[in-house]
Formats: C-alpha cells, structure tokens, sequence
C-alpha cells in the first residue's frame, strides 16, 4: 500500500518537475532517485510482510486489495525492472519529445497500475487497474508529434484498446449478474457441474478481454503496428512490463477464482496459445526491421507467458515471476541497443561486432536469453513455464508445439547475432556509446545470466 | 400488460432504433443526436429499476457533457455527410454479417441461462444518493481515491498531446522503413 | 418481468455497437459507437442491481461513467491530433503501418 | 578429489572469461596459453577422480538447487562414477592436445585469443554436459556445445558459405535439441524427476506406472536428440558442412566432444534402454543405415576434411549399432578408441593443410610422405586403426561391436561388415592419395612444403601412440577373460544381457574381420596408386590401363561402389535430406508471408478479426465442450 501512495506522489513530482526544472538530466536524476526510493519502500514492505504477518495476507479497503507476499514481491521486482530501464533508457526518453517529466509521470502512475493488479482483489479494482495502465500507454504511444506513425499507433491503439475494455467489461457484468459479487474469491462458487451460462459467457467475454491486452491471436493484430509506430523507449516498456503486469492480473483471476472450473476454459486458452505461438513466431521470420521483429516476438513471448496461465499450480506463480524479469530485463535491453543504432534493420547492425565488441556481446546475450538458450534467464523461465504445463498434464501437445516455436524462435534472433558477428558492414549510432551505457548494459546482461543459473533468487521463497 | 411494460418496451424499442440510427446514419451529427436520444432512453430504463441517481448522471455527464465533446469536435473538424466516407458494400455487409452472428452466438449461449432472477416491481431504495454515497465511501473508497490516478495521466494526456511541441533541436529518431 | 430482457436487451445494444465499429470508417463514430458498447453494460449492471438488491454494481457503473469520462478526454485528444495532421478521421487511411 | 570435481568445468570456464573479455589486449601467445592451462588443470584433476572411482567411489556432488517448486527439486548436481570419469579423461585429454595443436596450427589469426575463448567454452559445455547429475544439467551442457560449434564453424565469418554452415548445425542441432526437450518433459511427467539417481531407481524397482510403449516415447525422443548431436541419419547433414571451422575445430567436434554425447547420453540412460526394446531396435538400425550411407559418400569424396568427416559420421554409425544392440560399454569402447585416431587423423590433415597453404583437394596433393614423415607415419597409424588392422586400437573395438551385432542380430552384422570394408577402402584412399606417389600440385605448393612444427608434431605423436595401445584396455574374450574396460564401467552401465559366444565363432569373427580390413586396405592402395580423376572413366580408359589388379578391383569393387555412393550422395542426401530440411524452411517462410498478409493495417479488420474469434471461441466453449 505503501508503494502505491509513493508512486501516485512520483508521478506528481514528476508532473510538476517540467516546469521547476529546466535541464532534461536533472529530470532524469530526479526520476532515478525517485525510483530507488520507491525501490526501497518496496524492499520495506516485502520484509515487512516476512516480519509481521506470517504467511497471510494483507488486504485493504474492505478486501479490495490484497497485497500478499508474491504481489508485493512481483512489485518489487516490477520496479527494479522500471528502475533499469530509467537507468538504461532514460537520455532516449528525453529525446521523444519536450514534455519529459509528463512521460516519467505517465511511467509512474502505470506501476501505480501494476501494483494494483498484481493484488486486486475484486473486479472493479481489476477494471481501474487496466485503465490505469492503458491510457498512459496511448499517450506514450503517441507523444512523438512529429512523427505521423506514432500519431497513427496512438489511434489505433486507442480505438482497440477501448474496444476491448467493453468486452472486458461486458465479461465482468455477466459473471456479476451469475454471482452477485465482484469480489474474485467469491467467483470460487461457481460450480463446475452445471456451470451458469452467464458466468461461462463472462469468462469469454474476460479471457477475451485480458487477451487483447497482453495481445494473445487472434486478438494480437494491433501489436505490431502499435510497437513499431510508438517511439522506441516507450515500447520497450510497453511491451516489457506493461505487458507482464497484465499477466499476472490474468493469472490472479484464472487461478484463485476460476481455479477449479478450468476444464470449461483451459481447451479455449489452449486454442490461444497455440495460436499466438504460431502466428508471433511465423511472421516474425519475415520482419526486415529489428524493431518490428521485437513486435512480434513479444507476441510469440506472450504465447509462452499464456502457459502460466494454462496451468494452475504453483509452478505456474513462479515461472510468470522468472518470465516477466527474464523477458523483460532481457528486452529492455536489446531495446536499449537498438535505440543506440541508426538502422533499424537487420543490415544495421552489419559488423557490430567488429566496431562495438562489447555491445555486440551483450546482444548476443540478451537474444540467447529471449531465444531460451540455456544459462540465461530466457531458458529458466520457458523451462519454468513449460514444467508448470507438464505437472499440469493435460497439454502435452501445446508443450511439444510450444517447443518447436521456440526452435523457429531462434531464426530470427540469430539473424541479428549473424548480421553482428558474421557479416561486414560499419554500423551508425545515434549517438555516442559511452562508458555508462556499457556499464549498464554489463549490468543487465549480468542479471541475465543471473536469473539462468540462480532462478531461486529471483523467488520470494 | 400494465403500464411497467409498455414503458420497458416503449424504452427499449426506442434505444435499439436509436442504436441502429447512430450506426446507419450517415451524417455524423445526425450520429451524435441518435447516441443521446440512446442516452435517454437508457436512463429511463435505469429510472424504471430505481436507479434514480444513475438515471441523472447519465444523463448529466452521458448525454451533457460527453456527448457535447463529441458534438463540439465533430462541429469543429466540420465534418458532415459529403465528407465522410463510406466503406464499401462488402465491408459493411461482413460487419453487419458478423456482429449479427455474435449477437446469435452469445444470444444461443445465454439462451437456458438458469438464472431465474425476476425484476421485482417494488421501488428500492439502493439507488438513492444516500445508499450510494455510502456503499461508495464504505466499500469502494480505493477505487474511488486511486481514479483520481487516472484522471491525472488524462490530464497529462491531454497536455502532452494537445499542446503544440516547442520547437527546439531534437534527434528524429529515423527508421528507413517510415515511408 | 424475468432478467433475461434486459440480459437479451444489453446484448443486442452490446452488438449494435460492435457492428457499428465494423461498419464505418469515422473514427470518432466508432468512437461513439464503443461508448453504446459501454452504456450497454451498464444497463446490464444495473439490471444486475435491482435483481440481486445489492447497490455495488451501480458503483461500478458509475465507476465506468468516470472512466469513460477519462478516455473521451484523451481519445478525443488523439482523434484531433490525427485530424491537424491529416486533415481526416478516416480510419482507412491510418495503413502506414502495415508490413 | 571427488568433492573437488566442480574444479573440472571451472578451470575452462575462467579460461573462457579471461580470453573472452580480453582478447583485445592479451596477446595471442598468453591467451594460447591460458587456454590450454586450463584444460590442462581439469585434465589432471580428471585424472585424480579418474584413480579415485577406479578404487570404487561413485558419488554425486551438488552445489546448489537451480528450481525447487513442492515435490520437484532440481540441483546443480555432478556425477561422479566410471562412465562420466571416463568421458572426462577423453574430453580434458584430447582436448588439451587440441589445443596445444591449435597454438600453432591458429597462429597467423589475428582473431586467435577469441577463438581460444571459444574452445575453453566448448570444453566447458561439454564437460556440463558428461558430469551433469540430471537431465538438465546435461541439457544445458547440450544447448552448449551447439552453441559453441555455431560459434567455432562460423569462426572464419569472412566468406558466406560458412555463416551458412554454421546456420545449418545451429538449426539441425535445435531439431534434436527439440526431441531431447520433449522426451525429457515426458520423464518429467511421468517420473517426477530429472535426476538420473531417482529416475533410474524408479526404472529398476520397476513398480512406475508407465506402460512399455511410454518407455519407447521417451527412449525414441531422447534418441532423437542424440540424433542431432551425433549426425545420425536424417540429421547427419550438418557435420561434414560444419567442415567450414579451423581443422583443430572439427578435430574436438568429431573426436573427443559434442558428437559423443548422443552416445553419452544413451549409455547414460542404459537403464532406460535396456526397458524399450523397441527404441532400441530403431538406433541399430538407423546407426547401421547411417554407417553405410557416409561410408559410401566418403568413398567419393575429394575434400581431405570431408571424407573425415564422413568416416565420422560413419563410425558414429557403428557405435550406435552397439548401442542399438544394448551392447553401451562397447558403443563407449569405441567412443575412446575413437577419439584417439580421429583426433590422430584431423590434426593429421590439419597439418597436411597447413603445409599445402590451405589447399584441401586431395586431387592436387599426393607424395606429401617425402616431405612430412611424422605427419605420413602418424597418418598411417591412424588409417590403421580406422580400418582396424589387428594390433590397432580400431581392431578391438570395432570387432567388439560387430560381435555384438554378430550376436543381437545376423543382417545388421553383415550390413556393418559391409561397412568396415568400405571404412578400410576409403581411408587407404585417402592416404594413397595424399602421401603417396608425384605431388599433383602447383611448382609454388610444391616448394611451400614442409613439416610442421613441434607443437603440431608431438600431439599427433602421442595421439599415435594411444592410437595403437588404446585398444589393450578391452581385448576380446577368447585373448584375455579380463575387460579391464568393461569392468571398469560395469558399476554404472549395465549391458543388455548378450548371448555368451564360443570361442570358435569368436575366432571366426576375428578372422573375418581381420581378412575384411586388410583386403580393403590393399584395395583402396592398390586401384588409387595412379589416379585419374575424369569424371566419367571409360571403358576404353580401364583397358588402356595395364595395372591387371587394379582393373579387377576397379570392376569388382571400386566402380559399383563409386555408383553406389552416386546415387546416395545424389538422391538421398541431396534430395531427400536436404529437400525435407529445406522444405521445413518453406513452409515456415510460406505460412509466415500467408499470415504475415492479415496486417492490412486496416483497425476496421483488426476488430474485424477480434469479432470473428470471439464467435469462434464462444461456439466452441458453448457447442463444443459445454
């Protein structure tokens, strides 16, 4: 709870640090400083929680919130994620657009989003919490006013995005209307037997809704435009975080309410998956930008995310938390490398090894990880995920399909390795590559491997 | 049938013609004035089940305030019948095709709902200011503080795009696939 | 009077609505016509209410009346910034993006 | 010792990190040094295990939990016992050599601290790989290795073909990758467990609740795996391409590493095996068909590294017959032995190349013996082995694992024999062509000629040597009622029950493959004594020539071996192997351009889209599963 009021007053801070502050770096130290602090309130409440409740939860606000110790875990970790990405992105923020501090402001009030929705106890919470997360995104998506595509991501966006927060909550009103309660523990009555029509009608209604926002086939088709149109700092961080805050909300929602009805939905996530296996990895093969192919395999990444939500066991709760610090730490910093390039094709990146040695290096590192090679976090994280599909059992097809995606999935992440080490070229940067950044890149890359060889570390066990 | 029912089905004939009109009509004001008279006729629903305080609100921000943004922009960008364009026969045949089938589906699912919940024609009092304000700032005070988030990144929204970008020396970020 | 009229009544707005974002290219038509969307739940919401006697779900509809307050402000924003630069809400022509 | 043996990955991995951070500022001597340094380290700590499971001690040393979720627990866990032990001492042995081979051998790249960095890596997966407790460790040691030879192959990235080559292992290696991930994720699901000590108990207690054919599954997806790393037919396709790396490269590829872990990791899973008879009949026979068909396209080949490379895959072939046979400790037998002259013959060729200016057609060499006698001699040795003339490591155990297949099953046996003959054909081929008779090359190659240095010499020197007294560790039954090798790997690999021989049949097998090797051997001598290499050899042309026994081996044996190998090489490896490959390739890149087509761009058909699958999806949770 804590955290959040500290993110609201971020985000504050940050509105009014356009006009107080003159220079874009001190608003950069100051976002920095703000999120360590925020970084530390969130350490606070996780011990804390070991501390004074022993395994219970906290909950809030008539049970509206309920921050237990994997919500308040998966916060902390969410921020550290923020944190990097600040640190590693923040002089490629800056240059989007003049209203810095807005968009630090914008980045502050979606955690405050995503800590709602990693703890949101009852479905109205759920609601504002996606809607705090989706329109800071359309914004972002469309602050770069000089650019006509990021004009035309941020429309596109929002049309979709509106129209998939009806279906949303057209799935929350029908389960109301066979409960009676918005509460998600008390979705826990719904018998399995001789299930309402209604609350089945409404599970659709969200799975469709949930799906469109952490773009699931065949509600995906707006990704691609949307993360190649918005200016790159922001869909590093849309496709990252945001992205793997809405899973969790999926998962909260599918296994502590629906836990027990899943032979009525689990067929129909599994024609999702499979789909969005499919469709991310094959059309990502034919991207021509490095940019657009990060679109879509964070599609391809959300098919693998969508095995958490598949299978409701406890493995399923620690392979999200591996897949979103893997996934995202690893992306971010790929994106980070790809801000510094002046072509965003794959021929941009001819010969990086050569002129950059050290940030080919740590590419290669971050595509093996999104690639799941294994003794990178990549690896940990599809194996936790796919483990938690097997204990499941019932999906032995989706695991073996999955795993030939992820074999496609190294073509096109190897094309960049192959155009950085084996092809010649002199690659252009934008701007200089200075120590700091191959600092923490370093810094990044090391949490890759990290997060591959100690998965535990990464667990609030 | 008594006069509940002839209001339900006056109200409701009247917002699903209104509903088709918003879609059909080819001028966009002609849209906007068919989007209210929905607007009213929803909150007559909402008066019929006592929901006397939602009923003003729908009205009020709905129909008052909402749809007068609408109108003010659609005004503004002087947009009307000759200017917009229609989507071609096709298009607009799937469209219907494909909304009425799941319009079916969903009407086929919900078809043997075993809810038996029957309206009561008794007046409540939930929907009084009173009941309301209560449950609100008993139950529901989160949601209530934590919108103010939300109206806060709207109004930075409208600030960052709204406002004319200072002219001032940045790096366009260029991709070669732009054009 | 049985649930099922408003249930049948609030889907059948829910689709117009739908419909209405397949049919036209004016975006902020479709626009409007995910606001029908919206108005269609809330109706079901409060359908909801009555049946179950309980004044929460008209908290939620006047929770989603906010928020759809929030996201006129910034869809219209949008739609006006598209319209200086192009001279046109038609959605049709927003395909620079495909590849 | 034991407790010491994460020293063993260690020691190559901080190699790997000196040379790899650094191999700007280190100068190639010291990164040349560091990088042989620390495989040695590991080789002689390998030793100390090796001598302290020798005297009976087998334990596994964990050093931490990787996943830990309820009943499942995943350790970094090491086995230590005789099989891991033995692959140790092979891998750090050979290695070292390797790498003392490659100071020289690498000296003129300018890349060359880089590459070390490379080797140390790959001598780090694959030692995850052998001494890994479970499955997992072994994967990851297994995605390694790939790795690291995508690395290593694509090493020369100057010219197109090898980035291609590397492309081909990468994807060919991420197959079987896939097969061993699902057969793994099956043992997971049924068993509970990826740690050999637990899954293998389950096994023999016998009292799991699978079925004979669960058994298969898991055995044939495992086999798949190996089918990648080994090159085994349809998979096989990548090794002689990945023929593009340095010549140390395919040396550690082809002989101490990565393509003996498919036969690791079967001899591992003995207790696996040894429960799906029918798995097992599907690895002899594709090793039997792999063994024949390299054996075949070998005889054709004129690159001096592809014919090598062909003759592994081939003998890889051969081991997998004695795996398919339950016959392991054989199969492991011949790995060694193996290692030994394959090493002895890529180094060999190395350095043939080496001395040639990187010249690699065997057309344009010939009397290198004159110039290089230790590189002819130690050659020599090698083939001998290869082709197992008796005394010779490759005699023993190539007999033993057509004994094996002698007694399991008659067709293999001849099938394999067929093999051994052509093994013995094509090598002395090979060496006919390239040591002996008038150098066939340009006046300038001619002049360039020379013996290699020291560094290269004394590897290929001691690989000779254990070329030739390998073989005594596992001498067959009817010389000595000692195994010591089979005796020494009997406490963790247990071979399917053979039939016992007697020891006249045993004889007869020795005399059948001792007459098989040596005829072969003078055949491959004798017909390419005076090469010719027209592509179409007349009629006219053989009367022409007076030789009269080399016109009776050419029609006899050389000419329908040579169609044979035509039309292999054609039709299956170009069209059916490749052809399935790439047509894999198409579909993939057909439905991507079909799905890639729906982004129109157009929101009114995003929705379009989202609406649709909405109805499909409610018809189904409806109409379907409701």
């Amino acid at each position: 709870m804590k955290a959040i009021i500290a993110a609201t007053l971020i985000g504050v801070i940050m509105m009014f640090s356009s006009i107080m502050l003159q220079k874009k770096s001190s608003i950069h130290t100051l976002i920095v400083g703000l999120l360590f602090v925020l970084l530390g309130i969130n350490i606070w409440e996780v011990y804390d929680a070991h501390n004074v409740m022993a395994n219970g939860a906290q909950s809030f606000f008539n049970n509206m919130l309920s921050l237990d110790s994997f919500a308040l875990w998966f916060n902390l970790l969410m921020t550290g994620c923020t944190l990097l990405y600040v640190l590693l992105l923040g002089k490629d923020i800056a240059r989007v657009g003049s209203h810095v501090g807005e968009y630090f402001a914008l980045i502050a009030f979606i955690l405050v989003g995503i800590y709602l929705l990693s703890g949101y106890n009852n479905l109205l919470i759920l609601f504002i919490g996606i809607e705090i997360l989706s329109i800071p995104q359309y914004i972002l998506a469309g602050s770069d006013k000089r650019n006509l595509k990021s004009s035309e991501a941020a429309l596109k966006y929002f049309l979709m995005g509106s129209f998939s927060t009806g279906i949303l909550l057209m799935g929350i009103t029908l389960l109301y209307g066979a409960t009676g309660t918005f509460d998600i523990l008390g979705f826990r009555m719904l018998q399995t037997d001789a299930l309402n029509p209604l609350a089945l009608a409404g599970i659709m209604f969200l799975i469709i809704g949930l799906g469109f926002k952490v773009s699931a086939a065949p509600m995906h088709m707006w990704t691609p435009d949307v993360y190649d149109g918005s200016p790159t700092p922001f869909t590093a961080f849309m496709s990252t975080i945001v992205k793997v805050g809405v899973f969790v909300a999926f998962l909260r929602l599918f296994h502590a309410s629906f836990g027990n009805l899943s032979n009525h939905w689990m067929l129909i996530i599994a024609i999702i998956t499979a789909l969005t296996l499919l469709i991310g990895n094959l059309t990502a093969v034919f991207q021509q930008s490095v940019k657009r192919m990060l679109a879509y395999s964070s599609i391809a990444q959300a098919g693998f995310m969508l095995f958490a939500v598949l299978s409701v066991n406890a493995t399923a709760w620690q392979g999200i938390i591996i897949y979103a610090v893997a996934y995202s730490v690893a992306s971010i910093g790929v994106f980070a490398v790809l801000l510094k390039m002046k072509d965003y094709t794959y021929d941009g990146f001819n010969g990086l090894a050569r002129k950059e040695p050290m940030l080919a290096f740590f590419t290669a590192i971050f595509l093996f990880s999104l690639a799941g090679i294994p003794l990178t976090g990549g690896f940990m994280a599809k194996y936790f995920v796919l483990l938690a599909a097997v204990q499941q059992g019932q999906v032995m097809w989706l695991v073996i399909f999955a795993l030939l995606m992820a074999a496609v999935s190294a073509f096109y992440y190897f094309r960049v390795i192959i155009a950085m080490y084996f092809k010649p070229g002199t690659p252009e940067f934008n701007s200089e590559i200075t120590g700091y950044d191959k600092l923490m890149l370093g810094i990044t890359c090391l949490l890759v491997i990290l997060i591959g060889v100690v998965p535990q570390l990464f667990l609030n066990a | 049938m008594d006069l509940f029912e002839i209001l339900f089905w006056l109200l409701t004939i009247m917002a699903i013609s209104c509903a088709l009109g918003v879609v059909l009509s080819r001028n966009p004001v002609n849209s906007v004035l068919f989007l209210i008279a929905t607007f009213f006729s929803i909150s007559g629903h909402y008066i019929l089940m006592n929901a006397q305080f939602l009923a003003i609100v729908n009205i009020i921000v709905y129909a008052g305030a909402i749809m007068v943004l609408f109108l003010f922009v659609i005004m503004l960008m002087n947009l009307n019948a000759d200017v917009e364009p229609q989507k071609s026969r096709l298009v607009q045949f799937a469209g219907i095709i494909s909304g009425g089938i799941l319009f079916l589906v969903i009407l086929a699912a919900l078809r043997d709902a075993r809810t038996h919940g029957t309206l009561e024609r008794e007046a409540t009092d939930i929907g009084l200011i009173k009941n309301l304000g209560k449950t609100l700032f008993q139950n529901y005070v989160l949601p209530f503080e934590i919108s103010s988030v939300l109206f806060l990144s709207a109004m930075i929204g409208a600030i960052v795009i709204g406002k004319k970008e200072s002219v001032h020396p940045v790096v366009s970020e260029r991709n070669p696939h732009q054009n | 009077m049985p649930i099922q009229y408003y249930i049948f009544l609030s889907i059948a707005l829910f689709c117009i609505g739908i419909m209405g974002t397949l049919m036209r290219r004016n975006a902020i038509i479709i626009f409007m016509c995910i606001e029908l969307m919206l108005n269609a739940v809330n109706l079901l919401l409060v359908a909801f209410s009555k049946m179950f006697n309980d004044p929460s779900s008209q908290i939620f509809v006047f929770f989603i009346m906010v928020v759809a307050a929030a996201e006129v402000a910034v869809g219209l924003a949008i739609i006006v910034m598209m319209y200086r630069k192009v001279h046109s809400v038609d959605i049709n022509i927003l395909n620079r993006l495909k590849h | 010792m034991t407790d010491l043996v994460y020293l063993i990955p260690l020691f190559p991995l901080i190699g790997f990190l000196i040379n790899g951070l650094g191999w700007r500022t280190i100068p190639k001597s010291i990164g040349g040094i560091i990088g042989s340094l620390a495989v040695l380290a590991s080789f002689a700590v390998s030793l100390g295990i090796f001598f302290e499971v020798r005297s009976g001690v087998s334990k596994t040393v964990t050093l931490f939990d990787f996943i830990e979720t309820g009943s499942l627990h995943i350790p970094l866990a090491f086995q230590v016992d005789s099989l891991s032990a033995l692959f140790l001492l092979i891998i750090t042995g050979i290695g070292f050599l390797i790498h003392v081979y490659s100071t020289s051998y690498m000296h003129d790249d300018e890349g060359m601290v880089k590459y070390f960095a490379y080797l140390n890596l790959f001598v780090f997966s694959m030692l995850l790989l052998v001494l890994g407790a479970n499955y997992l460790v072994m994967f990851i040691g297994w995605e390694g290795v790939g790795l690291c030879s995508y690395l290593l192959i694509g090493f020369w990235f100057k010219n197109r073909d090898y980035t291609n080559a590397a492309k081909k292992a990468f994807v060919m290696n991420r197959i079987g990758d896939l097969g061993f991930l699902v057969g793994m994720l099956l043992i997971l699901y049924h068993f509970g467990t990826l740690t050999y000590s637990d899954f293998f108990g389950q096994l023999q207690n016998g009292n799991a609740p699978v079925s004979n054919s669960t058994y298969n599954w898991i055995a044939i997806c495992l086999f798949i795996g190996a089918m990648g790393k080994s090159a085994q037919i349809p998979l096989y396709t990548w090794l002689p391409d990945a023929m593009a790396g340095p010549t140390p490269v395919s040396a550690l590829i082809h002989a101490a590493t990565m393509v003996t872990a498919g036969i690791y990791m079967i001899a591992r899973s003995n207790a696996l095996y040894n429960l799906a008879p029918a798995a097992l009949h599907l690895v002899a026979w594709i090793g039997c068909a792999t063994a024949l068909l390299a054996a075949t396209i070998a005889i054709k080949q004129y690159d001096i590294k592809k014919v090598l490379a062909y003759s592994t895959v081939s003998q890889l072939g051969f081991m997998f017959m004695a795996l398919g046979m339950g016959a392991y400790t054989t199969a492991v037998f011949h790995v060694m032995t193996h290692a030994f002259f394959k090493a002895l013959l890529f180094l060999g060729s190395g350095s043939v190349i080496h001395a040639m200016g990187g010249e690699q057609d065997i057309r344009k060499m010939g009397g290198l013996g004159k110039h290089m006698k230790i590189t002819q001699i130690t050659f020599l040795i090698g083939c001998l082995a290869i082709a197992g003339i008796p005394g010779f490591s490759g005699f023993f155990s190539k007999d033993e694992i057509l004994g094996s297949t002698f007694a399991g099953n008659k067709a293999i046996y001849v099938l394999g024999l067929i093999g051994a003959m052509m093994t013995a054909f094509y090598m002395f081929r090979l060496y006919t062509l390239t040591f002996t008779g008038t150098f066939r090359g340009t006046h300038e190659q001619e002049h360039h000629l020379h013996e290699s240095p020291a560094a290269i010499t004394i590897p290929l020197i001691i690989l000779a040597i254990l070329s030739v007294v390998g073989g005594y560790v596992g001498l067959p039954a009817v010389i000595s009622e000692h195994h010591m090798l089979g005796s020494f790997l009997s406490s963790s690999v247990t071979n399917l029950g053979l039939h016992e021989m007697e020891h006249s049949t045993e004889w007869m097998l020795l005399g059948i493959s001792t007459v098989v090797a040596i005829v072969f051997s003078i055949a491959g001598f004798a017909a390419n004594r005076k090469p010719s290499f027209a592509p179409n050899t007349g009629l006219s042309k053989v009367l022409e020539n007076k030789w009269y026994v080399d016109e009776l081996y050419d029609s006899i044996i050389v000419r329908p071996i040579t169609a044979f190998s035509n039309i292999l090489d054609r039709f299956v490896e170009k069209m059916a192997i490749d052809g399935l490959v790439n047509g894999i390739g198409k579909t993939v890149r057909w439905g991507g351009d079909r799905t890639r087509l729906l982004q129109t761009g157009q929101v009114g058909f995003y929705i379009f889209m989202m609406v649709i699958g909405m109805t499909v999806l409610f018809a189904i949770s409806f109409f379907w599963i409701g």
